[in-house]
């Protein structure tokens, strides 16, 4: 149980087309991540899945059955509004708890299971509030709690975390993570956070204007993508990308990760210093170059340079990526 | 050119003002323009007393008789006409629905009364044999035959409005058991009380129609009997004078009229030759002289033919005897030489307390035929309320 | 929330137009006649008489059993109304704000069409239907083959104030039901969706997301309903007239007020009774009115979406 | 919305419940239309006959446009009603905002005092109104209809419309407060368009009463020239004879104006107005 | 213009105090952002500056003006929710117009204020739509937009970029580094991301359940913080906590942050490997220790260790902190 497959789908919104033809295999137990730029279709696509929204064309298959016609709440599944979608009239407790009382579950076990997600969430002390009472991170949270209360087979979860403070972040992803392991659930999962889909996906779905851009593990993206627009959305800070000619490389563009550009005096690659973030951990130093642009050169640890002073910068060979003219990637 | 406006409750009207009535008049007053602007009759109270009160109102006022009007001259908003040169061609009966209680001031112009009886389908009566009756018995056994025969139904009439029942049945019939005006005048006076036998009896005679009345009549409205009636479904109609007009122009039969029937064969009948309408004047208008101008017109023979023949069925008052053409108005005004007229019996003081006597009687009426009274019952109500408030009868 | 300290003469400018006019054209000439109750005719002329006029309405048996009968059928109509017209109105547009049901807007007016007949041709029209003379009602009743259930309900006095109140929910169920369509509307579509993905469908999403939404709307109809009906007089006037036939069995407190302040027929207009008659209704509703605002509104949650 | 989330059954179901009602509801319109297209001989022969082809008569209409000027009359009451009604919800949804958004002292009095109004029928004052139009020489004027009906509306809309706008998101409303709006400016371009909703439903509640009323223009507005449909149409309502041809066939006509008005009224009534808007 | 000054600011929700009494200096033109954990009054301490809440108690000033009873309208300053508050009737160019619409501005001008702002913000094709047919980002990004065109002295920004996708976040927030330098404006901004933090701000708020924390610069707060709740509140991933008895140190707890943690064959601390996560740039190392739990280690670039496998770890005394038992900073 839990096993999606997507088939040509499309949707348009009046003439607009916005998802274009996807095609799309989850395997059951899978965590799939969507990721992509605002607006290139991942809530819509999350919303076909779930059946709130009526594919224009193609076929969804859950398990193998086409369930185009099939009603959301016969779907089987879990999902965490972008918008969060609470019900206002429900306190925390009772907006996570609907979906089982609504099933019949026993009381008892509903106040269990309630109060198993509240204490994962944080949100014991919240339990007797309604939902303008709430802070946005506390919305998020509840929202998040109603879906895993229900523990179904597969959930979608869109944008999740985006309003949690870095620790509950992290914790929470956590419980994700271990819930996709213990209920052994399928689970879809946009994020803009790198951190998240690198951690957490088994495979990641890159999406651009409502198509699949490339399809694998996180770092068969980071490592091997298939083109300009995947290598730099995978990672962060963005790849830099170079002008072949001007190195000596082949191809039209050459890719670089700013963790393997390092600054190296006597480096073939001379500029000046427009711009220093210090991140604590890190530092990211922003270097304008002709005829390149600026290029980011990610530093690990504290460093001072200084703006406007002249440095050179080399490149890793081995780390660098080619790509076409059309920003396909060349091997 | 002075505008008068004529408030009335005769929306029924409207076309023989504007087309017969107000152009005789500009014949001889052409300076004097006249609206006539009628309203529903069921707010017409309502409306031209919140008219007088704000001082809204038309010039010329059509009163209802009795009380209702006497109010309006008592409050100061009807002017006193007693001298008009018109009022000398009514008789004192005539002029009485208008009069102040010791009759010492009359304040509108009588313009007609409407008499009660009984329409017949006389193709009805001529296919199954039917006299037309005269006495108590013959009436019953008209009624009896006709409901045998099956193909009509005996009486037209229905008690969803209520005053159809106490207008066109208890004080068509009363008058006859109560022997008219010598009745009215002893229950006012205080000398006879409705729990009598002469005032129960037009009930107890009402409980009998119950029977040759239509399936339904208790949701049976006053609209429904006229249908009934000129659709040719019904034989017997107890009407008023006024149904003339309409019922000429909507039934296709011939029609017939007989007046209340006697216990006996020989009695003296007595019949209501109701005054019902008549028009004043607004104390307050400005246009007093050419009001007092056209009263004094609405006197003349000439109006009372006018109206008369416009509306068969609408019985001048004028002592100036009035010419009218049509049959059916004819029968039912050569009542008057038969038989004794009255008023309605509660029309003058009666039903100037509350309970109000008149309202009450419809009830009672309604009650009484529908069976969900007695005639006793309703008497003794009736007598009850009435000793309330009204001192002669305490 | 705007702060306090400075004059906020936006709200005096906000209130100022419909107070002033409703001051002028309504509660001064409504109250000057509700002060009317306090006087009436003595022997010699109009005069204080205090609360005499509520002794005589209360105290006096005939003027009291009146009153109670009036507003007995009063409630009758009333309870009728919440009871049938409510929850069918709520019904239908809970079946109309389904998302996508065709033809909706046509369901909608066509509901909503009795609302906007006036009361003459709904009188004439519903006296015809049901009339046992022309045969509507009966021989619809003959088709289904219930015709011995007809009788003439107008006319009977144990049915007709029944069946008046149902013509009046038949007339005026688009009302609430206008109402709470519009309260559906502003529910976001994402609230019912995440409704969806929980498996509450259909009826159950009915009765446990929508209706606590909506609940203030369904005061807000319950309490237009009771006063509604409390001023109602048109209907049972057009069919039954003044005096409310049969025996008065479907007088009700509109009705009583219309005859007596302003007579009908022989009956003379009585300003004074009628306030006082009028008070008394006043006094009901507002009591009425009172309990709601501020026992129920205050109760029943107001969510922003 | 997905047809995933619509099951045939209970698609066949809502249709079933609304088709029901909506003959329950149109059947006696229907009798009210056929009938005014009869003699009245064919009307109480058989009620329920179609006027086609040979009980067709056209007599209730003709008598309508023969008697009075009945295109005046419309227009008179469209100018009543449609003025009215403007003035209804504007006095009424700016008196509802202020007592819905603003706390102040005395706020649930003088709610409480505007829903006075709906507590007492008007026609009780009518003495003392008619005496101010007197006063204000307004008798047989629109201006006097539109002063009452005014008035009359005023209470039922600030008592809906204050409810529906407290549903309109705070944060929406502090958005433009920081953008700089003055509370005018938040009335108008945000408060108003979010309630068209409940405009439109209070428009249609308030436009019933005042198209279809009898009473003030009796009183108000009797004279020929500034006559409603409503008050018009009475003239064939006699004493003993009423002219249902006439009647039916005015009232008839009557319900024309009312309907378009109700359509674009409803038209208003739109789905997810709020969308979108926050979070 | 654009100073602020917050003295004993406090505030109920009914009983529960949500600000307990906060005392903050802004100066004219400085950034300053707000964070901490989700629930403790960042967005209400916001709205109190804006004037949407009312304080229980204590001052806001304003330029050195007492404003708790000045209207928001008259405190000139635009404010990003976090809800978007977007207004549903207009379209996208609308929303962001209006205000300057209302400002008197003249047509041509809002042309250019909005067209700029899409520009800035990747909405130009989106201008005629309505919120409803807007995407999450989409709509964030309209309600920066609509803050932004108006140029006021000081901004309020609640987690304006929660849900924008890497690339258009570092674009955003250059564009609002930039917006911040060019105008001379004074910005508060709620910020869950570190980056954000760490890169925007001139001054940092730690908030913690109504109180501040700690303010201070990104650097000052990542390499001296006061307590441990700050020092585990920056920096990402979380600082690691250890018992100083185990290590021979002073006070309670020491901290060490994770890229300051090192596997070091031989190492004082040895533990076996729990969890890898490798982010491309950089890995995680989860390492689970005696006495000191679970330690987090980051490292430069990818590495491959054995989950379960046992290491030794190292610190760099000199990056260490101490904290008392109470959580206090020992200098
Ligand atoms: N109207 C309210 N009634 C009661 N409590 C409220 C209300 N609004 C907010 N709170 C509570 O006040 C606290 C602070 O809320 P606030 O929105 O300021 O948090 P925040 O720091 O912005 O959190 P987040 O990062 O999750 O947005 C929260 O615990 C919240 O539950
Ligand atoms: N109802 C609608 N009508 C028209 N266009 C719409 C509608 N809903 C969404 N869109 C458009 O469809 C595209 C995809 O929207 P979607 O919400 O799926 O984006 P997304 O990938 O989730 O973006 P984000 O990361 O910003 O949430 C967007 O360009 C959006 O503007
Ligand atoms: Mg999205
Ligand atoms: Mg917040």
């Amino acid at each position: 149980m839990g096993a999606l497959d997507l088939k040509s789908v499309t949707k348009s919104f009046g003439t607009t087309e916005v998802i274009k033809g996807v095609n799309l295999e989850v395997a059951e137990g899978e965590f799939c991540v969507f990721v992509g730029p605002s607006g290139c279709g991942k809530s819509t696509l999350l919303r076909i899945i779930a059946g709130l929204e009526d594919a224009s064309g193609g076929d969804i298959l859950l398990d193998g059955k086409r369930v185009n016609d099939v009603a959301p709440a016969k779907r089987e599944l879990a999902m965490v509004f972008q918008s969060y979608a609470l019900y206002p009239h429900l306190t925390v407790r009772d907006n996570m708890g609907l979906a089982l009382k609504q099933a019949g579950v026993a009381k008892a076990e509903i106040l269990k299971a309630t109060d198993k997600a509240a204490g994962m969430l944080s949100l014991e002390r919240l339990l007797d509030r309604r939902p303008a009472e709430l802070s946005g991170g506390q919305r998020q949270r509840v929202a998040i709690g109603r879906a895993i209360v229900r523990t179904p087979k597969l959930f979608l979860f869109d944008e999740p975390l985006s309003n949690l403070d870095a620790a509950l972040r992290v914790a929470t992803r956590i419980e994700i993570a271990r819930l996709h392991r213990d209920l052994g659930a399928t689970m879809i999962y946009v994020t803009h956070d790198q951190v998240e889909a690198m951690t957490l996906a088994d495979k990641i779905v890159v999406l651009r204007d409502g198509r699949v851009e490339q399809v694998g593990s996180p770092m068969r993206l980071y490592n091997d993508p298939d083109n300009t627009f995947v290598a730099g959305f995978i990672g962060s800070p963005q790849m830099n990308f170079l002008k072949s000619a001007a190195l000596g490389q082949m191809g039209e563009t050459t890719g670089i990760r700013p963790e393997h550009l390092n600054i190296r005096h006597g480096g073939p690659i001379s500029g000046t210093i427009s711009h220093v973030e210090k991140l604590g951990g890190e530092t990211l130093v922003y270097v304008r170059t002709e005829p390149h642009g600026l290029l980011t050169v990610r530093l690990f640890g504290e460093h001072d340079y200084g703006v406007d002073s002249t440095v050179q910068l080399d490149i890793e060979p081995s780390r660098a990526f080619h790509f076409d003219a059309d920003g396909k990637r060349l091997r | 050119q002075t505008t008068l406006t004529i408030e009335s409750w005769r929306n029924d009207d409207l076309l023989i003002w504007q087309d017969t009535i107000i152009p005789a008049f500009n014949a001889q007053h052409p300076d004097i323009n006249v609206v006539f602007s009628p309203s529903a009759p069921a707010e017409y109270n309502a409306v031209l007393n919140s008219k007088l009160s704000a001082g809204s109102a038309g010039d010329l006022i059509t009163c209802r008789p009795f009380d209702a009007s006497l109010e309006l001259f008592n409050q100061g908003h009807l002017a006193d006409l007693t001298d008009l040169a018109g009022m000398a061609n009514f008789s004192d009966v005539a002029k009485s629905a208008w009069q102040t209680d010791d009759g010492s001031a009359t304040f509108c112009v009588p313009m007609a009364s409407v008499i009660h009886g009984f329409i017949y389908n006389a193709d009805a009566f001529a296919e199954l044999g039917i006299e037309v009756p005269t006495t108590e018995a013959e009436f019953y056994a008209a009624l009896d035959k006709i409901k045998a025969d099956g193909t009509y139904i005996p009486m037209a009439m229905g008690t969803n409005d209520q005053w159809e029942a106490a207008t066109m049945g208890y004080n068509n019939i009363g008058p006859t058991y109560w022997k008219g005006e010598e009745g009215r005048k002893a229950l006012i006076a205080g000398e006879q009380k409705l729990t009598d036998p002469q005032w129960v009896a037009p009930f107890e005679q009402l409980a009998k129609w119950k029977d040759y009345l239509g399936d339904g009549f208790e949701a049976q409205t006053y609209p429904d009997s006229q249908n009934l009636f000129t659709l040719g479904r019904a034989a017997v109609y107890p009407a008023g004078s006024w149904e003339i007009s309409g019922f000429n122009t909507q039934a296709d039969f011939k029609m017939g009229a007989f007046a209340p029937p006697v216990a006996a064969a020989g009695d003296t009948c007595y019949i209501s030759d109701h005054t019902d309408i008549a028009i004043g004047m607004n104390a307050k208008s400005p246009n007093a002289e050419a009001a007092k101008v056209f009263l004094d017109w609405v006197g003349s023979p000439e109006f009372a033919t006018l109206y008369a023949n416009a509306l068969p069925g609408f019985f001048s008052l004028n002592s100036t005897p009035v010419e009218m053409q049509d049959p059916l108005a004819q029968e039912f005004v050569s009542w008057r030489g038969k038989c004794e007229p009255t008023i309605r019996s509660t029309y003058q003081i009666l039903s100037r307390g509350t309970p109000n006597l008149e309202n009450e009687t419809w009830n009672a009426s309604a009650n009484v035929i529908r069976g969900s009274e007695t005639p006793a019952d309703a008497a003794k109500r009736l007598q009850d309320g009435l000793a309330s408030w009204y001192d002669p009868q305490k | 929330m705007a702060s306090k300290k400075p004059v906020r003469w936006h709200i005096a400018v906000f209130l100022a137009p419909a107070v002033l006019v409703y001051t002028a054209i309504m509660i001064i000439p409504l109250f000057g006649t509700l002060n009317l109750s306090l006087f009436n005719k003595g022997p010699d002329g109009v005069g204080f008489v205090g609360l005499g006029n509520f002794a005589t309405l209360f105290g006096d048996p005939r003027w009291s059993a009146s009153f109670w009968n009036a507003l007995g059928n009063n409630a009758w109509f009333f309870l009728i109304h919440m009871l049938v017209q409510n929850p069918i109105g709520i019904a239908l547009a809970a079946i109309l704000s389904t998302p996508r049901l065709r033809m909706a807007a046509f369901y909608r007016t066509a509901i909503f069409v009795p609302t906007i007949l006036s009361f003459v041709i709904v009188g004439f029209v519903w006296k015809l239907i049901l009339s046992p003379i022309w045969g509507i009602a009966p021989g619809l009743l003959d088709i289904v083959g219930l015709k011995t259930l007809f009788a003439p309900w107008l006319g009977r006095e144990e049915y007709a104030l029944t069946t008046l109140a149902l013509i009046s929910v038949w007339q005026f169920v688009g009302i609430p039901m206008m109402l709470i369509y519009a309260a559906l509307l502003s529910i976001p579509d994402e609230i019912l969706e995440a409704a969806e993905m929980d498996g509450i469908t259909g009826s159950s999403q009915f009765w446990k997301i929508k209706l606590p939404l909506i609940l203030p709307s369904i005061g807000i109809i319950s309490i237009l309903t009771f006063v509604g009906n409390f001023n109602a007089f048109d209907l049972i006037y057009v069919a039954q007239g003044a005096l409310a036939g049969p025996d008065f069995s479907t007088d009700i407190l509109g009705t009583f007020l219309y005859r007596t302040f302003f007579g009908f027929q022989l009956q003379l207009g009585d300003p004074y009774m009628g306030s006082a008659i009028a008070g008394a209704m006043f006094g009901i509703i507002l009591l009425g009115v009172c309990v709601y605002l501020f026992g129920i509104q205050t109760r029943l949650r107001r969510y922003q979406f | 919305m997905a047809k995933s989330r619509s099951s045939t059954g209970r698609t066949f179901a809502a249709h079933a419940i609304l088709i029901t009602w909506t003959v329950i509801a149109l059947f006696p319109v229907f009798v009210t239309v056929i009938n005014s297209f009869k003699s009245r001989r064919a009307i109480f022969a058989d009620p329920l006959a179609l006027p086609w082809p040979e009980h067709f008569d056209l007599v209730g209409y003709t008598t309508v446009l023969k008697q009075g000027d009945f295109f005046g009359y419309f227009q008179n009451s469209m100018i009543v009603t449609v003025v009215s009604l403007f003035f209804v919800l504007l006095f009424g949804a700016m008196a509802a905002f202020a007592l819905s958004e603003y706390r102040f002292k005395g706020n649930t009095l003088l709610g409480l005092y505007l829903a006075l109004g709906i507590m007492i029928p008007i026609r009780l004052g009518t003495v003392a109104i008619l005496q101010i139009m007197v006063a204000g020489g307004l008798v047989n004027t629109l201006t006097a209809l539109i002063l009452v009906y005014t008035a009359q509306g005023l209470p039922l809309a600030v008592f809906i419309l204050s409810e529906f706008m407290k549903t309109v998101s705070d944060d929406l409303k502090n958005a433009g407060r920081i953008d700089g709006l003055s509370e005018y400016a938040i009335f108008f371009t945000l408060v108003l368009p979010l309630v068209r909703p409940a405009m439109a439903t209070v428009a249609v509640f308030t436009m019933i009463p005042i198209w279809n009323d009898l009473w003030f223009p009796l009183i108000l507005a009797p004279a020929e020239e500034v006559k409603t449909i409503t008050l018009g149409s009475q003239i064939f309502i006699g004493q003993f004879v009423t002219n249902w041809n006439a009647v039916l066939a005015a009232l008839s006509l009557a319900i024309l104006p009312v309907l378009v008005l109700y359509l674009i009224f409803s038209r208003q009534l739109i789905r997810g107005i709020t969308a979108g808007a926050v979070k």
